[in-house]
């Protein structure tokens, strides 16, 4: 019985943790310019997908990973520069509908050049999977939370002992004010983007192992990144880390022990359960309407 | 008589912080009744808890001897009260004709089906609601853009417009938050034209104001706030005399 | 002058009886007709959901569930249950019209990207259902749907009809039905927005709150407008289901929802000709990215960006605004 | 800036105007065959193959004169495993394009909503998809190249009686080929008096199915069997040796590719399946009729793609062959002797397997034409 529920419970952790930095990514975009960047997922099968083909051609790994992060970087930037900033006075809608465009177009390049099929990446540690009281879990599992953490601890230090990282926040918050004490604004954007590539290309890159990596491995995990970003809260980084956790295990948890055809609908369920409840999601700011 | 609108015991707080603060006054029909004080005093606050946008932490409010805390805006609407932003809220996607005549919503009554078909009974509703909107447009002295799209409308244009749309809902007591602010010499003195005019009407009129010429000039009665408190009230020529408040106004 | 030309009601509608009069000249066979009247029953499903996201702002992105839901009750009841094809359509409208007040009523409190993932949500369950539920719905693989039948005769694409001595072909039939839906669904839908209903529809998109002091019931409004988009979405997805004889859970999908609503802000939120363009240019571009093989996908995200970026208005606004400017060098008086 | 976006709206009206109305110039002479594959989308490992064979052997049967001394036209879309679009494309093929014969319609749900329309346009059809829905009942143009799924749920089933398993567990994914590869293993276990005792499911863009199995492997079951393609199967075996299950795995049709090895991994070793002879060419006796068309077609395709083959673009092969073959007997294309061709081909010796059609079986395939394979030493292994 323990170890049939600790089973689930790892395999959300694992799911969730994914989950979580995808959720990541979206908040700090959303943070700085309050753009939902439906390509976020496209970050994590650049991340993969770019590892894999510098891996084969012969690159040890860690310069492998290095390369692709940096890739995935230099497109967030691109992103922001050439899609995002030029459409600053378009609508939430179409600001969707921008990044949507981008997704199918970085979607539709990969295709083109790293072709349809699915790729193995190696774990990165040992391929022995883990026991612990009596249930398993997949080692590389263990290396996704670690770099989670790690990732939400640099983070969180970013933001709150840097000057950068407290102008992003200041941006964040009032636009205009922040161009007054002499933020520069656009900087600022290019950043939370550059952030979020890396944070997303690693994300990816770190479960490529387990999920295997392919050219549209990005929709279903951009989709599921932004359900825990908003089920958490935007704008939250612990709402991200909370609901992407939450919105995994929910997933194992439903597919153990209700029914696995519906555990996406339970998924869907539960956020907007939440959401009727808290409408700003779990950890998302009361803001005031002020008129 | 009792009074049109009684405030007693209000409070509000947002996050521990009381931005209205056991707040108890009462506004009678007919006045030109005016709140003032330094900026933070919680005027605003006090306007969308009165029209309520935002719902009390404590207290009561009575329109016209029924208590309305906890009521929508619209039900508000429906009870006679209507109101202006310090922070225009116009509609830009309509013509400032379209802004005024979504005033008169209340007065409107035609049903779904008789929309959908464009029955003449929705239409003759209409027309009559064109000729009201265009009469206030003209009494507020926006007469000239009645076809122009609110997007292309300057700043005190706009103003009076929103006063205009306030009207169109042919209300029992307007409150104006700001009316006069970012106008010139020559606006503000159209406005204050305006308000008496609105006054004269039978309309009571609860106004926020900044500009002290404005306020004294017109008005019946004034409450003057301080951090979220009542400071002082009484007819213009107490309040200038008041020693609180030639402290507050000279201190703050 | 040119303007209110424009924007005059009966000059749209004219605009577009004329259109779908005069493209039959144009189209040399039955595919031609088939995309003509598969854009048709979409391009009225879109004229409602801009209802929704062009004129009262509120974002869906789960529309599709709707006409999926409306397409699937039609197959089901006439396929399986063998009830009348006008009769299921107008129950799914009801049972659509419902689900859509049922749910609408909490999520439309919700506010922008909270908003859109709640429609997402609920996109996604009824998506999920569809799809799961094999036995009645045929699951993955989809279900076909008996051709459409007005009081006892049927219209089937396939067949020849005697009318007034001519014979027409059932897909021309269809064209023309869906020519009839399409500008009664333009018809509505204007009358709609120019009405104080859609000027208290107008004031939720431009200022909720002053629409809310002014006395309209914003909640009530927008629960409204939701319904009225779904019911469209359903009625629409009942006709499609029927026109094309066979249906999948993918028109019920979150990609679908997606389709929908680029057509509404490619053409042009808020102006109906404008998303029935959106739905031309969307419906017609696969068909000529065709060609491109391997660069398709590339080719389609990179248009997509490349217009929303340059006209984030949209196609119809943005041209208008550029005819505006060519044929009128005066600025309009008054500003 | 503004005439530069008009002149750009004009450039792209005159593109769409284009596109759409220069396919419809007649050339006649060419032998017109229509296709419709999910080359791209997640169904892309069915279209791709499939659409990379019939690109090549129409240009190798072009190279070697063509067929009745006319050339071949292949004309494809791409429907990206879309229904809708499949139909759209179908539409075109046999409205606009007019063309002699379509293979194509890499899943049910593409094949299923392209063949009213083909079926009321007089055109034969050779679909490529697995489901038994499509000919059966028969339709008069509608025929396939693949085995159904209910041959591979009846082999798979039949594999487990002869080792003496009675309660088995299912998963499969819950797109179309899982989804109608779990019906048809629900409706025939009772035949070979197995019990599935376990019925789980995952999403096709699943990551991990752990949860699942482990309910499965607490039910109480002898064996194991997933139904599904893609990466998926590829996941549950993962996670399946990870769990360290040690319960007899099957796999269906569907990952019968040298990819799912690579997937797969170490996790692979032992878990058999149902396949074309395909994977395993140089195991077969020599007796084997098929050993040389199978060898033949593996060889040509990786030399022309330098990438492993598969068994889906297998299906493409048998389908243009048997149309090839149906058009030389009928000495035409004329759509109904070409139709009447196809159901009365006897004996073609495919890869997938030895073809005999009739009137009443528009598939013309066996169970036997599957043979169970096994995974040993990361290899396939002839069993059966």
């Amino acid at each position: 019985m323990l170890a049939e529920f600790l089973q689930y419970l790892f395999t959300g952790i694992t799911i969730g943790a994914t989950y979580a930095l995808v959720a990541l990514g979206f908040t700090l975009i959303y943070n700085a310019s309050h753009v939902i960047n439906f390509a976020q997922g496209e970050f994590l099968m650049i991340g993969g997908m770019a590892t894999v083909s510098l891996m084969g051609m012969g690159l040890p790994m860690p310069i492998a990973i290095i390369l692709a992060v940096i890739l995935a970087g230099i497109l967030g930037v691109a992103l922001q520069r050439l899609a995002i900033a030029p459409a600053r006075q378009a609508s939430v809608v179409t600001l969707i509908i921008i990044t949507i465009g981008a997704s199918i177009f970085i979607r539709g390049v990969a295709q083109l050049v790293w072709g349809k099929e699915y790729h193995v990446m190696p774990s990165f540690g040992s391929d022995q999977p883990v026991r612990i009281g009596g249930a398993v879990m997949h080692s590389q599992s263990i290396w996704v939370l670690l770099i989670a953490s790690i990732l939400v601890v640099l983070l969180v230090l970013f933001f709150t002992r840097t000057l950068i990282g407290k102008a992003i926040l200041a941006t964040s918050m009032n636009k205009d004010a922040a161009r007054l004490v002499g933020i520069r604004t656009q900087l600022v954007l290019m950043l939370a983007f550059m952030l979020s590539a890396l944070i997303g290309s690693m994300a990816g890159i770190a479960v490529a192992p387990i999920t295997f990596t392919s050219y549209d491995i990005g929709i279903m995990l951009g989709l599921k990144g932004f359900v825990a970003a908003a089920m958490g809260g935007l704008g939250s980084g612990v709402g991200a880390v909370v609901g992407g956790i939450t919105l995994g295990i929910v997933e194992a948890m439903t597919a153990g022990y209700i029914s696995s055809d519906y555990k996406d609908a339970v998924a869907f369920s539960m956020i907007l359960l939440v959401l009727f409840f808290m409408p700003r999601g779990m950890f998302g700011s009361r803001v005031v309407e002020r008129v | 008589m009792s009074a049109l609108i009684e405030v007693t015991g209000l409070d509000k707080a947002f996050g521990g912080v009381n931005a209205v603060e056991g707040l108890s006054f009462s506004v009678n029909a007919g006045q030109v009744y005016s709140v003032i004080g330094p900026n933070g005093a919680g005027k605003t606050t006090l306007f969308n808890l009165i029209t309520g946008i935002y719902t009390p932490t404590k207290g009561e409010i009575k329109l016209r001897g029924e208590s309305v805390v906890g009521l929508e805006p619209n039900q508000l609407a429906e009870r006679g009260m209507c109101r202006t932003f310090q922070n225009l809220q116009i509609c830009m996607n309509m013509t400032a004709l379209e802004n005024v005549m979504l005033g008169r919503h209340l007065q409107l009554k035609s049903n779904f089906l008789s929309t959908l078909f464009r029955l003449p009974s929705m239409l003759r509703d209409e027309a009559a609601c064109r000729e009201r909107a265009i009469e206030l447009m003209e009494f507020v002295g926006c007469g000239q853009y009645v076809n122009t799209e609110a997007s292309a409308m300057s700043y005190g244009a706009l103003k009076r417009l929103e006063i205009a749309r306030a009207l169109a809902a042919d209300p029992k007591v307007i409150l104006l938050d700001e009316p006069a602010a970012g106008l010139n010499g020559t606006e503000t003195a159209a406005l204050e034209d305006l308000i008496r005019k609105v006054a004269q009407q039978g309309i009571t009129v609860v106004l926020v104001e900044h500009d002290m010429k404005l306020v004294m000039g017109i008005s019946d009665y004034l409450l003057v706030l301080n951090y979220g408190r009542k400071l002082a009230e009484g007819t213009p020529e107490q309040i200038r005399n008041n020693p609180d408040v030639i402290a507050a106004y000279l201190g703050g | 002058m040119l303007n209110s030309l424009f924007q005059s009601r009966q000059f749209g509608l004219l605009v577009l009886a004329l259109i779908i009069i005069v493209l039959p000249f144009g189209l040399q066979n039955d595919f031609h007709y088939d995309i003509a009247i598969q854009m048709g029953l979409i391009a009225a499903t879109v004229v409602g959901l801009n209802l929704l996201v062009g004129f009262a702002g509120q974002i869906s992105l789960g529309h599709a569930a709707f006409f999926g839901v409306g397409a699937y009750m039609s197959a089901i009841l006439t396929g399986t249950y063998g009830w009348s094809p006008i009769p299921v359509l107008l129950f799914a409208a009801v049972v659509v019209g419902i689900i859509a007040f049922v749910v609408g009523r909490p999520i439309l409190r919700l506010k922008g990207h909270y908003l859109s993932m709640a429609t997402l949500a609920v996109g996604f369950i009824i998506y999920i259902i569809i799809n799961n539920e094999r036995r009645i719905t045929g699951g993955p693989d989809g279900i076909s749907v008996p051709s459409l039948s007005i009081f006892g005769a049927e219209l089937n694409v396939f067949n020849d009809y005697q009318i007034l001595g001519m014979t027409l072909s059932g897909t021309f039939l269809w064209y023309v039905l869906a020519g009839v839906l399409l500008l009664l669904a333009v018809w509505i839908a204007q009358n709609i927005i120019d009405s104080p209903i859609g000027r208290a529809l107008r004031s939720v998109h431009g200022s909720e709150v002053a629409a809310r002091v002014v006395g309209v019931d914003t909640a009530r409004f927008k629960s409204l407008v939701f319904v009225i988009s779904a019911v469209y979405a359903s009625i629409m997805g009942s006709f499609y289901a029927h026109y094309t004889g066979f249906i999948t859970p993918q028109i019920a999908s979150f990609e679908h929802s997606i389709v929908l609503i680029t057509m509404v802000v490619l053409g042009g939120m808020a102006s109906t000709l404008g998303v029935i363009l959106g739905v031309v240019v969307l419906k017609l571009l696969p068909q000529v990215l065709a060609d491109f093989q391997e660069l398709e996908m590339m080719m389609f995200g990179l248009i997509l960006m490349l217009t929303m970026i340059f006209m984030p208005k949209g196609l119809l606004p943005t041209l208008q605004g550029l005819a505006r400017k060519y044929l009128r060098k005066k600025p309009e008086e008054g500003v | 800036m503004s005439k530069k976006i008009f002149r750009r709206a004009g450039f792209l009206a005159a593109t769409l105007a284009a596109g759409i109305f220069a396919t419809s110039v007649q050339a006649s002479d060419p032998i017109k065959i229509g296709s419709f594959l999910s080359a791209t989308g997640p169904a892309s490992f069915l279209g791709d193959p499939e659409l990379k064979t019939l690109e090549m052997y129409v240009e190798k049967i072009n190279a070697d004169g063509g067929v009745l001394g006319r050339q071949l036209q292949l004309i494809h879309y791409d429907d990206a495993g879309d229904a809708s679009q499949a139909r759209n494309f179908a539409s075109r093929l046999v409205r606009n394009d007019r063309v002699d014969i379509i293979i194509g319609g890499s899943t049910t749900g593409t094949t299923m909503s392209a063949a009213p329309l083909i079926e009321q346009a007089r055109t034969p059809f050779i679909s490529l998809a697995g489901a038994i829905v499509i000919t059966e009942p028969v339709k008069p143009w509608v025929f396939k190249t693949p085995q159904s799924d209910r041959m591979a749920a009846e082999r798979v089933l039949g594999d487990m009686q002869s080792r003496g398993i009675t309660k088995v567990g299912l998963i499969s994914d819950t797109g179309g080929f899982g989804s109608s590869g779990r019906t048809q293993t629900l409706e025939v276990a009772a035949n070979y008096g197995i019990e599935i005792l376990a019925d789980e499911t995952y999403g096709p863009s699943d990551t991990d199915m752990t949860a699942q199995l482990t309910r499965i492997r607490n039910a109480g079951v002898e064996a194991v069997f997933n139904f599904g393609f893609g990466q998926g199967p590829a996941l549950v075996t993962r996670n399946y040796a990870q769990l360290g299950i040690d319960l007899p795995f099957y796999q269906s049709h569907g990952v019968a590719s040298d990819r799912f090895l690579e997937l797969a991994g170490t996790a692979a070793e032992g878990l058999r399946l149902p396949a074309s002879p395909l994977l395993v060419p140089d195991s077969l006796d020599d007796a084997d009729p098929q050993k040389a068309v199978v060898q033949n077609y593996k060889a040509e395709y990786e030399a022309r793609w330098n990438t492993q083959v598969s068994t889906f673009g297998a299906y493409a092969y048998d389908g243009l062959m048997l149309a090839v073959m149906a058009i030389e007997q009928a000495g035409s294309t004329d759509r109904e002797a070409v139709r009447s061709a196809l159901e009365n081909i006897q004996g073609y010796v495919g890869v997938t397997g030895i073809y005999n059609l009739s009137p009443e079986d528009h598939m013309g395939l066996t169970a036997d034409s599957f043979r169970i394979l096994e995974v040993k030493d990361g290899q396939w292994n002839l069993i059966d």
